[in-house]
């Protein structure tokens, strides 16, 4: 079960953290990185509403400061997410999960209407409340085995407990998996396509790599 | 048997303790109904898993400890901006960013002592930069024109300076001194701004 | 391999046809011929083309290279037995493909269907439990392993059924006109490929000719075991025919009950593959 | 049906927090059901207290500008670790040869076994964690600044 | 887009595609370098046949916005 990924092409060393890049979360890195080349290069759709009664229509605007903003958020998400994809350390994996939290609040936070943000407002609760379990179990992990590297992890030398890695996986469900999607689809419809996409792309990177991890460990 | 006390040990005990304050925490959040509240009781279950954290018992804790409490505050507080925003509780806006609170008001002046002082308390380098820090700090808030975008671009500075001797120190251990130095000041700076960013939008009471 | 690659994109589509025909026989229509998508595809590709006014251009055009680029490297996965996994996170990326469809052109139509498929993200989750029920018993997610060990053991379509018929869902979920595949209803227009025309659809044909041939042909190795190639082809028209039945004699869910379905069905597969970890 | 219900609370956000909340109210109660876990005794930087000294409990560095022994996960990687902590300024030293528990935080002075953990070994988590803050503040910040302009 | 560029586009991801397969063939290029090349490949041929094929250019319009 060591190499559930396919073997590491190569490493990167942060002191105790070490980064390294399987096939699999290669793959998962690339595409984070062309949706958010996607997200610095392209410009906002102009969503496009109808006004009823008759065969008017507006579309919507997205002012430059919002614009600026946001596309900082999304792209802080899309760093964030190749963080997550690589990172080969539990604690650190979980940190990167909650900034792609926060991010994903952010691109939606400045958006005016106000079913956004109440839609935003509830999921970053979520995010938050999902922090709980999240670093709970790194620490649990820590606690148990004596080390937080997946690497280490791997090799199955001690017995994680069942409950941590459910906990782990709960954490991340918070972040926009299913069941508690309903937030999320509801921000979704903010106007902005290419940073809404963030969204929704940070949450299942996250949840395939929280699968591989979970499989690893 | 389970119950044998040689297994209990006192990790499992403190993890008991600590999910049973965390199984509380999140048997009220699933009643509770209004929002402001929800947000106060996540509050409380943070410090729930800041307990889970603790009981790792080693150095580490104190390492970990500390990003999950910053997670917290810093999501606190944008939550706490957007309910602002989403309740509409936003009086007399442009009062409170007025200079002249800011002139009549002694706390940067408070602010400022107190950080000179303990500056010098701590002394070498670092108590310098907060001594220096403190001063600039006084000076800022006296020439503040409510100019909200300095404060955030000095904050983003800050950010820049830390994450930087970060990677000083990480790819060039022999400059550690030079990225100790800039990183304790990327701190201040950050906890400063930050501070003072804070001050500004809630701001004194009318 | 480029022969493989073009031989994908147009046994494909040929079985989106066959899919076609066999639902609209079980309804006592007619139909389209079998070879309708294939012709469907060429006459996309010549048809005007231009980039919406109000859409993210770079977005709406990337995405379209994107959904072909990711089924094509599937096949590939597939092809050199990588890594389960890889194909299975891939297949979970094209749900992105939809939302990028559906969000870059700015319309109403295009949003909702969007919008839909964000709600329907439940739908992947069986694939992560059977891909662990696979692995409880292969100790391997490599697909090369995976076809040794049923070449040994006989096929894990008998050793662990629940987690085929969880894939078969999902596969399900994946299909035109079935009961899960809310976010190209009727009420959408197109759904989420509403505001993709000309060029953009022929894209996007090219894309759907992979996926079905890349998702049905993953099915047969990793459930059946290594085929004759002209056996595979014909247990894949098989199966799709079934995929047909079901989706011509069931009513398509409201979105909210589909998503609840799937979810349901994910927990009630995370609990069998429980039972299995626990039993071996 | 039971399942148009379930779809009918899910489907709207302001459920979410709550069903949130009892999965993992649920969950703890399993954590608590699985209890006890066994406790690892081979840790990472693990933390004795020196009683004598004058430094306790942050007495790590021993004499001034010396290498301290740190264990870590991968020692190759950080071969200048456990060197800041050696490092005291002359007057934190003098605080610390009068009081205990004092003047050891990273602000304070650089030194302290947690900024060497944070730095050396730890350093990626020291990256996120101020990004994660800067993240928020930015949010509250823009917020907050367009509120005011409106 | 004009024409040409369309044209070319197909033909030079065209090119890459059977120059990969030739050197895949003669074992200088390995496996995932053939299959990488032609995951790049594949989408921007299709793009630029199509963008060659298609009879004019259209103008700009507004999405559908019903019947």
């Amino acid at each position: 079960m060591n190499e559930i990924g396919g073997t590491p092409l190569f490493f990167l060393e942060f002191g105790d953290i070490v980064v390294y890049f399987t096939p699999f979360t290669l793959t998962l890195f690339i595409l984070a990185l062309i949706f958010t080349v996607f997200v610095l290069v392209s410009r906002p759709e102009r969503q496009i509403d109808i006004a009823f009664g008759g065969d008017a229509f507006y579309d919507k605007v997205i002012s430059l400061s919002e614009l600026r903003f946001r596309r900082f958020m999304s792209i802080a998400c899309g760093l964030a997410c190749m963080g997550a994809m690589v990172t080969g350390d539990v604690f650190d994996f979980t940190l990167f999960v909650s900034l792609v939290g926060i991010c994903n609040v952010g691109i939606v936070a400045a958006v005016k209407s106000r079913h956004v943000q109440n839609a935003a407002y509830q999921y970053g609760l979520v995010a938050l409340a999902g922090t709980v379990p999240l670093f709970s179990a790194a620490a649990m992990v820590a606690a148990t085995t004596g080390t937080l590297s997946m690497l280490e992890l791997a090799k199955n030398a001690v017995e994680i407990p069942l409950a941590a890695r459910a906990l782990l996986v709960l954490g991340v469900m918070g972040e926009g998996m299913a069941p508690f999607y309903a937030a999320k689809a509801e921000m979704f419809r903010a106007p902005g396509a290419p940073y809404v996409i963030m969204c929704s792309l940070s949450s299942l990177l996250i949840f395939l790599r929280v699968a591989e991890v979970i499989l690893l460990l | 048997m389970i119950w044998d006390g040689a297994i209990w040990n006192e990790y499992s005990v403190g993890l008991a303790v600590a999910f049973t304050c965390a199984l509380i925490g999140f048997a009220a959040l699933t009643i509770e109904r209004d929002d402001l509240h929800k947000l106060l009781l996540i509050d409380l279950v943070e410090t729930a898993s800041l307990a889970v954290i603790a009981l790792v018992g080693t150095d580490l804790a104190e390492a970990l400890i500390l990003p999950g409490l910053v997670v917290g505050i810093a999501e606190l507080l944008a939550l706490s901006q957007i309910y602002l925003t989403k309740e509409g509780y936003q009086h007399n806006p442009v009062k409170r960013l007025n200079i002249e609170v800011m002139m009549i008001s002694p706390a940067p002046v408070i602010i400022s002592t107190i950080l000179v002082v303990y500056g010098i308390i701590l002394s070498g380098f670092t108590g310098g930069g907060i001594a220096g820090l403190g001063i600039v700090f006084f000076l800022m808030s006296r020439s503040f024109t409510g100019d909200f975008h300095v404060l955030e671009i000095a904050s983003g500075v800050s950010w820049a300076l830390w994450v930087a001797s970060f990677f000083v120190f990480m790819f060039f251990p022999e400059w550690w001194y030079l990225a100790l130095m800039g990183s304790a000041i990327g701190i201040l700076l950050k906890v400063i701004t930050k501070m003072s960013l804070v001050g500004a939008m809630w701001g004194e009471p009318e | 391999m480029i022969a493989q690659l073009l031989f994908a994109v147009f046994f494909g589509l040929l079985l989106l046809g066959i899919h076609r025909k066999v639902i609209a026989r079980i309804q006592r229509r007619p139909g389209p011929p079998v070879w309708q998508e294939i012709l469907h595809m060429l006459k996309f590709s010549f048809k005007t083309t231009w980039v919406p006014k109000t859409a993210s251009a770079i977005l709406f055009v990337g995405v379209v290279l994107v959904a072909i680029g990711i089924w094509t490297a599937a096949l590939f996965v597939v092809l050199s037995g990588g890594s389960l996994l890889i194909l299975f996170a891939i297949y979970m990326l094209h749900k992105i493909v939809e939302h990028g469809f559906g969000l870059s052109s700015g319309s109403p139509y295009g949003k909702f269907g969007g919008v839909r498929s964000v709600i329907s993200a439940a739908s992947e989750i069986p694939l992560f439990v059977s891909v662990a029920a696979i692995a409880i018993f292969t100790h391997s997610l490599l697909i090369s392993d995976i076809i040794a060990y049923q070449a040994l053991n006989g096929p894990l379509l008998f050793t662990i059924p629940l987690a085929a018929v969880a894939m078969y869902v999902v596969l399900l979920s994946k299909m035109p006109f079935g009961p899960f595949s809310i976010v190209e209803s009727k009420e959408l227009v197109s759904g989420y490929k509403t505001e993709h025309f000309g060029l953009w659809r022929a894209g996007l044909e090219v894309c759907n000719g992979l996926k079905t041939y890349v998702l049905l042909l993953t099915f047969i190795l990793v459930f059946i075991g290594g085929l004759p190639i002209w056996l595979i082809l014909i247990v894949m028209v098989l199966i799709l025919v079934t995929l047909s039945f079901v989706c011509a004699l069931s009513p398509m869910l409201s979105p909210y009950d589909s998503v609840t379905v799937q979810t349901l069905i994910a927990g009630i597969m995370v609990a069998y593959v429980a039972l299995l970890g626990v039993m071996s | 049906m039971i399942i148009q219900k379930i779809s009918r609370v899910l489907s709207n956000f302001d459920n979410i927090l709550p069903v949130f909340a009892a999965a993992c109210a649920v969950m703890s109660v399993i954590t608590l059901l699985f209890l006890p876990f066994v406790y690892s005794e081979d840790q990472l930087y693990p933390k004795k207290i020196v009683a004598g000294s004058t430094l306790n409990p942050y007495d790590r560095g021993g004499p001034p500008f010396v290498q301290a022994e740190i264990v870590s996960q991968y020692p190759e990687n950080s071969p200048s670790a456990g060197f800041v902590t050696a490092y005291l300024t002359p007057f934190s030293l003098f605080l610390s040869k009068q009081t205990l528990y004092m003047g050891t935080t990273i602000v304070a002075h650089p030194g302290g076994i947690l900024d060497e953990i944070l730095y050396n070994t730890r350093g990626l988590d020291t990256v996120v964690e101020p990004s994660i803050l800067f993240v928020a503040f930015a949010i509250a910040a823009y917020i907050f600044r367009r509120e005011e302009h409106r | 887009m004009k024409k040409q560029y369309a044209l070319a586009l197909a033909l030079v991801a065209a090119g890459s595609g059977i120059a990969a397969m030739a050197l895949n063939m003669v074992h200088t290029l390995p496996d995932w370098a053939y299959m990488g090349v032609l995951v790049i490949a594949f989408p921007l041929f299709v793009l630029g046949l199509g963008l060659y094929w298609m009879a004019r250019e259209g103008e700009a319009d507004i999405p559908f916005l019903g019947y």
